[in-house]
């Protein structure tokens, strides 16, 4: 949005605005093809015939971060791919958002305590807005987590000033 | 004029759509040619063996279960096997017969994980979803007998986490016919496509010497014409009572382990698996599937090392015990580990299609190369 | 062939490389003086009666009892020079499990070496598959070996301090991921 | 010039109001701004259809909760694309990663203005139309090669390559076979096309000569590999080369590359349509039923059902495949047709009666042919107890 973002004052056409950008933000998250672990076996269920995130529109994996609104990090993120995963989550045009998806992304799950090798969390790298517990985390979870991340999106201010 | 060409460096990964998860391959490319791919592992080094050091035997198996996480029935599988030989227990037929029947049917489920994201890799989008679509149907069993979908944790030292429900035999008897059906159709839209013959016939060739050489296993070792099985040829539970083939690369399926061949071994071994769980469903005895050892076990001192049939080949798990209640040592001989360090010997001077048609073809599982 | 038939083989060409026989009764892992690993392999491997074409698998060890049990004792503080075979003193170890696919037959040895100095042939030229095992064994437990073609680190980052699996490992307090620092020692 | 634009002036009584130049010269850019947007439109109608097909051959339901049954899916698309940040890597060629898209884009709409929609309804009705179409639609290869260069990155100059290569080596048996229609009907502008193929379903190319019916399987195979869709995706193979050409290309470019896709899906059937299957004909004798706009878009609609279609069946292939498909087998067939289709011409009209006895002889063996294949395959029954 460039020069427009965060520029003016609430009003009947910036709040509208706002809405009609947030709706078309929310319906079309375009996951990142990115899986780390088992974790992204669920996420592919997720996308496949029974549960079928097209229907949110949520399910045009694409394979290049620059296209992808949506990082999911589904698995244990090591420190040797801490890195990489960074640097994917760079290279993500703007609007972005991070969805951590079981155990292993949250907390570093059933490999906290003697994971030497293992990230505590993908939140100490990325920014992450939804968590989703579970190891793995069944695919109505991470449906859940999307829904969750869309009334997210829905109360963003583009046009209009931050609060 | 002298026409020049320079050596690309290409990195694969470890964020790369075909690479199944977290593998680097460095590739050297001249054009579309690749001279050189080198494969770098340990992105998703989890510890699991340092861990296993931690904690009890029976506290080790839900780590199993993530090793390689498309047959994580198959872990259990292995690992308690191993247990039980160090312990010198034996397990009662109704639990074994049940072992068999969700190790096969995770056979099944992890071969159709594989066809779907190889012809994914071919550029072939509707198979991937017809494979999920019947593997969603093994879930729902699995998820029926131990409550999870993914990661079972139903195997148990000297029995089982829990007995069939009741009723299950029939669903599982019409889950299998309906997916024989629908593995006809599979047939027609991905096995005789004329475009997928053409992309795997001839590419990646792994000769039986040298597939032996590296420590090949499983469907990529029996591609490549060597034929061995470990639940034929080293029996374990109750494979000896089970009558089945043991596919195997050649005239029959395709050329001497090309791409072609390795897949047609994995689609020959899911029949195969399909008339195991058959044979296993029929009359299972009653008993006590629960475990019959107590839960905090303790091996004598002493050191085993057992392989098991997984999809991917086999697994090996070598146990040290010192005995205490925890292993001293614990490590995993991960087939996709061994058949993944073919992959520079095999990948040069091929197209970059190919390689990536290759690395399907050995269908890896990163969360056990790396552990 | 049976496993003890091959040992008393081995014992016959090698005489007292062959150190002993661990647990004849149940699977029979015979343990050799390091420095002739790779000359047992290369008899194992092309002695026509015995043709051990296949490592199964080839997995170090650390024979030193678990932390809790006995606090870490400092390898600098052991002797260099102590008797390998001798198992109160803990060693680093490699084990191979061996198979052949024309005989039909499986043999196990080991090989025991000092944790200060950890140095066994390299056996990678006999069988290629050794190579990512040797590499794997190096990465976790520090062992060298010796003729390995390409000797790196296999899991862990090329940077990574120590070798995690010895029992005496103790983890580094942090890790530089980019900019950021990360701990690792005891999660929060 | 053209009889559609002084109709139009006349009716609405320009002339009077401004000089005919001005008035002709505005209506000219009212029907170029028209196409543009028609384009745009068609391009999120394809790619809603693309995926609710997809869904459908997949055992899916694709998308449905945006707007009713899914239908403003693409709306909301399109405007988070235009809303999303353009990333320029560093050390890019900013300007040619600038201008790549454009000119992709400008490569698939210059062909729409010369596309027969109707009988009188084309915004440029040039002679030499097909000649303009095959030239301004390669157009685009420089700007997929520009992108490929431009964004400094391995796999979008491997892309931009592999473009480069396969289209235009398979410029070349699309453009015979065109040629062997161009004999038979003697004429390259498209509005004649149409007008020769006038009369019922028996007058069109594809049934009027068995040259024209091999050229037309040439002609939308090689399309195929012209607008780069499965089994052409080569590209843009995800699963080879990450995105291809657009790797690098984020928000409102990528999307119109995407764009262009579409209308250039549309535009290689507009083409196939035109010169084999009758163009804006209804197909019975007499004048189109309900204008023959209709008609030229159900057929291009059924056409793009068959590459969507195709692209969800067949897996990709091998670039060496790739090209001795073009160069050793469609190639020499497209001339063995236009060879015929010359030999055709020259036919009276005894040779031409035999000739379409030979095309739906040609087109029954075909049919046969497929049936017999279909009915190889094992159809499943949807059972109970397994949702399908």
């Amino acid at each position: 949005m460039g020069i427009l973002e965060e520029r003016f004052d609430p009003n009947i056409v910036t709040t509208t605005v706002d809405a009609f950008l947030d709706w078309a933000r929310k319906s079309s998250l375009w996951p990142m093809g990115f899986g780390l672990a088992c974790c992204a076996i669920e996420m592919m269920a997720t996308s496949m015939s029974r549960y079928d995130l097209d229907r949110f529109g949520a399910s045009v994996f694409r394979s290049s971060p620059r296209q992808s609104d949506l990082l999911i990090v589904s698995g244990t993120v090591t420190l040797k791919m801490a890195s990489r995963v960074k640097r994917l989550y760079d290279q993500m045009a703007e609007p972005r958002y991070v969805i951590s998806m079981g155990s292993c992304a949250n907390t570093g799950g059933p490999y906290w305590e003697h994971g030497y090798h293992v990230l505590k969390g993908v939140d100490r790298i990325i920014p992450v807005d939804v968590y989703i517990a579970g190891c793995p985390p069944r695919p109505e979870a991470l449906i859940d987590g999307v829904l969750q991340l869309q009334k997210k999106i829905a109360q963003q201010r583009v046009v209009r000033k931050a609060v | 004029m002298p026409f020049k060409t320079e050596e690309m460096l290409l990195n694969v990964g470890p964020q790369h759509p075909s690479t199944h998860g977290v593998l680097h391959l460095e590739v050297t490319t001249d054009g579309e040619l690749v001279t050189n791919a080198e494969p770098t592992i340990g992105y998703l080094h989890r510890c699991f063996e340092k861990y296993a050091e931690t904690l009890t035997y029976q506290q080790i198996i839900p780590y199993t279960d993530r090793l390689d996480y498309l047959s994580s029935m198959n872990n259990n599988f292995g690992f308690v096997v191993a247990v039980e030989k160090l312990m010198g227990i034996s397990v009662c037929e109704r639990a074994e017969r049940i072992r068999v029947i969700m190790a096969e049917l995770n056979r099944i489920a992890s071969h159709l994980m594989f066809i779907g994201s190889f012809s994914n890799d071919l550029g072939a989008m509707t198979p991937f979803l017809w494979c999920f679509r019947d593997r969603e149907e093994i879930l729902k069993i699995f998820e029926e007998v131990s409550g999870a979908r993914l990661l079972y944790n139903y195997y148990r030292i000297g029995g089982l986490a829990a007995d069939l429900t009741p009723g299950i035999e029939d669903r599982i008897h019409s889950f299998l016919n309906q997916f024989e059906a629908h593995m006809l159709e599979l047939d027609d839209l991905f096995t005789r496509n004329a475009i997928v013959i053409a992309r795997l016939k001839g590419v990646g060739m792994i000769p039986r010497e040298t597939a032996i050489a590296y420590g090949l296993s499983g469907p990529m070792l029996r591609a490549s014409g060597v034929d061995w099985d470990c639940r034929r040829d080293e029996p374990y539970s109750i494979y000896p009572s089970l009558r089945f083939e043991v596919p195997v690369g050649g005239e029959k399926l395709g050329a001497l382990g090309d791409c072609y061949a390795r897949y047609l071994v994995r689609r020959a071994e899911i029949d195969q698996s399909v008339s195991l769980v058959r044979q296993c469903l029929t009359d299972i005895p009653p008993g006590d599937v629960k475990e019959q050892v107590k839960r905090n076990v303790r091996p004598p001192v002493g050191e085993v090392y057992v392989r098991t049939e997984n999809p991917r080949g086999e697994i090996g798990f070598y146990l040290r015990s010192d005995g205490s209640t925890k292993p001293s040592r614990v490590k995993v001989r991960a087939p996709s580990f061994c058949n993944m360090s073919v992959f520079n010997r095999i990948s040069k001077d091929i197209l970059v299609a190919d390689m990536i048609a290759i690395l399907g073809s050995v269908d890896i599982v990163l969360g056990e190369i790396d552990r | 062939m049976d496993a003890l038939a091959i040992a008393t083989m081995v014992k016959g060409v090698f005489g007292g490389a062959l150190l002993a026989v661990d647990q004849p009764d149940v699977e029979p892992v015979a343990v050799i003086e390091p420095e002739k690993v790779a000359e047992v392999a290369r008899f194992l491997r092309e002695t026509p009666g015995l043709a051990f074409d296949y490592l199964m698998c080839l997995s170090g060890f650390d024979t030193m009892p678990a932390e809790e049990d006995h606090p870490a004792r400092s390898t600098a503080a052991e002797d260099a020079g102590a008797p390998v075979a001798d198992s109160t003193e803990p060693t680093l170890g490699v084990a191979y499990h061996l198979f052949s696919y024309s005989q039909r037959h499986r043999f196990a040895f080991k090989a025991h070496t000092p944790r200060n100095n950890p140095h066994i042939p390299s056996v990678t030229q006999i069988w290629p598959a050794a190579d990512w095992h040797e590499r794997e064994a190096f990465d976790l437990f520090g062992i060298i070996f010796d003729g390995h073609p390409d000797l790196r680190r296999i899991l862990l980052p090329e940077d990574w301090v120590g070798h995690p699996l010895r029992k005496d490992y103790a983890a580094q307090e942090s890790y530089r991921i980019g900019d950021a620092c990360v701990q690792i020692a005891r999660g929060w | 010039m053209q009889g559609m634009y002084e109709t139009l002036l006349a009716a609405l009584g320009a002339e009077r109001v401004v000089p005919f130049s001005v008035g002709f010269a505005a209506l000219v850019v009212v029907f170029a701004l028209f196409a543009a947007i028609m384009g745009a439109v068609v391009a999120l109608i394809m790619v809603l259809a693309e995926r609710k097909i997809s869904a459908d051959i997949q055992e899916r339901i694709g998308p449905n909760r945006v707007g009713p049954m899914g239908f403003f899916q693409t709306v909301a698309d399109a405007v988070k694309l235009l809303t999303k940040e353009n990333v320029l890597p560093r050390k890019a060629d900013s300007i040619l990663h600038y201008c790549a898209p454009t000119l992709v884009f400008t490569g698939g709409l210059l062909p729409v203005a010369a596309i027969a929609w109707s009988n009188g309804i084309v915004v440029a009705d040039l002679n030499i139309g097909v000649l303009y179409v095959v030239g301004t639609a390669s157009l685009g290869v420089i700007g997929r090669l520009m992108a490929g260069w431009a964004s400094n990155n391995k796999w979008s100059l491997l892309g931009g390559m592999r473009a480069a290569g396969q289209m235009i080596s398979y410029e070349i048996p699309n453009s015979i076979a065109i040629l062997s229609v161009i004999v038979l009907a003697g004429t390259l502008n498209l509005q004649e096309l149409s007008e020769a193929q006038k009369g019922g379903i028996h007058q069109w190319f594809v049934f009027r000569s068995p040259f024209a019916f091999v050229a037309c399987l040439i002609c939308l195979v090689s399309s195929l590999a012209e607008v780069n869709r499965t089994p052409f995706d080569l590209p843009e193979a995800e699963s080879e080369l990450v995105s291809g050409y657009h790797t690098e290309y984020s928000g409102i470019r990528w999307a119109i590359f995407m764009m262009s896709e579409y209308i250039g899906m549309v535009v290689v059937n507009a083409v196939a349509v035109a010169l084999f299957f009758g163009g804006w004909n209804g197909g019975l004798p007499g004048e189109p039923l309900l204008g023959g706009w209709i008609w030229y878009l159900l057929k291009i609609a059924a056409l793009m059902y068959c590459q969507v279609w195709v692209r969800f069946v067949l897996p990709r292939l091998r670039i060496d495949q790739l090209m001795s498909l073009c160069w050793k087998n469609l190639v020499p067939l497209g001339f063995l047709a236009l060879l015929g289709a010359s030999v055709q011409a020259l036919l009276g009209p005894t040779g031409q009666h035999v000739m379409m006895v030979a095309a739906w002889l040609t087109f029954g063996g075909f049919v046969t042919l497929l049936f017999a294949a279909v009915l190889k395959t094992r159809h499943v029954p949807a059972q109970d107890g397994i949702p399908r």
